[in-house]
């Protein structure tokens, strides 16, 4: 059991746990949204062609988040973390819609079902992680609630099978990238201020 | 008749880090009738709270479902006995979900025998407990296992992450017993043995035996 | 003579998720000096951008060094072919980096015996390989293990992140070989296995042998 100092008001979970159990469920979260993607391209997008009409981008690309290692290390700490938030908030609301628009599509699998719920849950808690780790380094600063806004919901509900597809397709695309980022991110910001850089 | 002696908390427990369960011992109820009442707060939370559940995990419990069970931060938990002539409160008890994890045991434990350069070996299979995913790392199992023939002493192996292990040098013509628990990686509990699994080794080891 | 027939682009890999490379076959040349340019563009960009650097990486190929690598883009790429009669382009190859990482092998695998509980074990350390930044967490690698005595069938072991690992079940005795190998820990491909290295157990076990 963790260790109290007695009669101590305030023990609490320190930073370098928090940050082990962020990076433990941005690695579940990505690991589901991959699965989930590749699951749902090999049942609906073969031969579609999706991937050429992918590059239109996804809801997040306002935000300007690092593409390579140098970027990512020069930006400092605190602005990742801001970033990292940003994002993740961005996802709450395609998310939930997700649960429920994908019961719709056509003998969508359970295994899909339940990873679309799966990983909304799982973001919500990623999500109340990372503002307590953000309340921990940057005390007192309540952040500029940054995210970027989703209005995808009609092409979820498109009557031609083709573009609703896609849209499923493009937003599965974008989860799998946007949590494969997020996990690289924290990943990064754990080794720089945990270990130093040295992990 | 007096007011009720101090409860403890005596123990909680979470079987996939991702809901919790706390039980307490009530102390003397006075010779009055006697009601618990949990409350908790939450590390840097001025709010208390009520237990939001004492039914599910039976009595003088409190289940702590998902929506109530959060891994960032660590509860403050004081259970409340209160009758006629007054209450006592317990000593606060601290929980941080990620060290009270005491997963299920594994389950399909099967014990086979196999041979290796003319040697006999027992390769023993399972599967992890039916919980939250642990192919993905969310949560790492490591396991033991430990095998003994009937009267003797147990032998125990740590068998890391994997889901199979192969014994070597056993006795021919032995009936084994074998039993697999498990643990997270890091913090938390072993939990219970899986059942007892049976296997004769044949007394003379020929290849057309297996 | 005649126009040059169809490259096609045949495989884009990076060693350490900061530079990669990709190759094409050529098709037939039409009995011609034939000339290959790469062009390429990032998603969400319209300017059509040349291969950087066709020398790195030897024929066929072209180099793209960290000031030309982005993660998490969708890079279009063609290859077109010229000669004197004509020229014709490749289909498009869609790459993110991000999915096309494989990695170098491990480097230094030492293995040695070890005894716990009076019981052998083999505990085989290694590196990472030295291009992956793995310290600064840009990139986070998992390793395999293998192991054989000679003749017999190569057992593995799914090692996770650690650099070092301990093995239990094993037949005194016998002389084993062990490789590592490593890939991302989500995406990208399994290196190759690294060199075969060799130990040798002790047939009997006793404290002084160690």
């Amino acid at each position: 059991l963790p260790i109290c100092p007695s009669g101590s008001v305030n023990c609490q979970v320190s930073l370098g746990e928090l940050f082990d159990r962020a990076v433990k469920l941005s690695h579940y979260i990505h690991f589901l949204s991959s699965e989930m993607f590749n699951e749902f391209d090999e049942r609906y997008a073969q031969g579609r062609g999706f991937i050429t009409k992918a590059v239109n981008g996804c809801h997040t690309a306002s935000l300007t988040t690092p593409e390579d290692k140098e970027q990512a290390q020069q930006i400092h700490h605190e602005d990742l973390l801001n970033l990292v938030l940003g994002v993740l908030r961005s996802w709450n609301d395609p998310l939930l819609h997700l649960v429920t628009e994908v019961q719709r599509i056509k003998e969508a699998p359970n295994t899909i079902l339940w990873k679309a719920a799966e990983i909304e849950e799982q973001n919500k808690r990623l999500l109340e992680g990372m503002e307590k780790i953000v309340g921990r380094v940057q005390p007192g600063d309540t952040g500029n609630e940054v995210y970027s806004r989703w209005s995808g919901l009609p092409s979820l509900q498109l009557a031609d099978e083709d573009s609703r597809l896609f849209a499923f397709y493009n937003l599965l695309h974008c989860l799998r990238r946007d949590s494969h980022k997020i996990d690289n991110y924290l990943k990064l910001l754990k080794c720089r201020l945990i270990h130093d850089s040295n992990c | 008749q007096s007011a009720p002696g101090k409860p403890e908390i005596m123990r909680c427990r979470s079987p996939e880090k991702e809901t919790f369960t706390c039980w307490w011992k009530p102390g003397s109820d006075g010779g009055l009738p006697t009601n618990y009442t949990l409350n908790y707060y939450k590390e840097g939370e001025e709010l208390i709270n009520e237990c939001p559940d004492y039914k599910t995990a039976g009595p003088n419990s409190c289940y702590f479902n998902k929506k109530h069970t959060s891994l960032w931060t660590i509860y403050n938990i004081t259970v409340k006995a209160t009758n006629r002539m007054g209450s006592s409160i317990s000593d606060p008890h601290y929980v941080d979900v990620t060290y009270i994890v005491q997963p299920d045991p594994p389950m399909n434990v099967i014990p086979a025998v196999g041979i290796q350069d003319g040697k006999p070996y027992l390769l023993v299979k399972w599967s992890p407990p039916p919980l939250a995913d642990v192919r993905s790392g969310w949560l790492t199992l490591i396991y033991e296992l430990r095998l003994k023939t009937e009267g003797e002493e147990w032998e125990t192996f740590l068998v890391g992450q994997q889901t199979q292990y192969k014994i070597f040098s056993l006795n021919p013509g032995n009936k084994y017993i074998v039993q697999i628990h498990c643990k997270p990686d890091h913090h938390g509990a072993w939990s219970e043995w899986s059942q007892e699994k049976y296997i004769q080794l044949p007394s003379d080891f020929r290849m057309k035996d297996l």
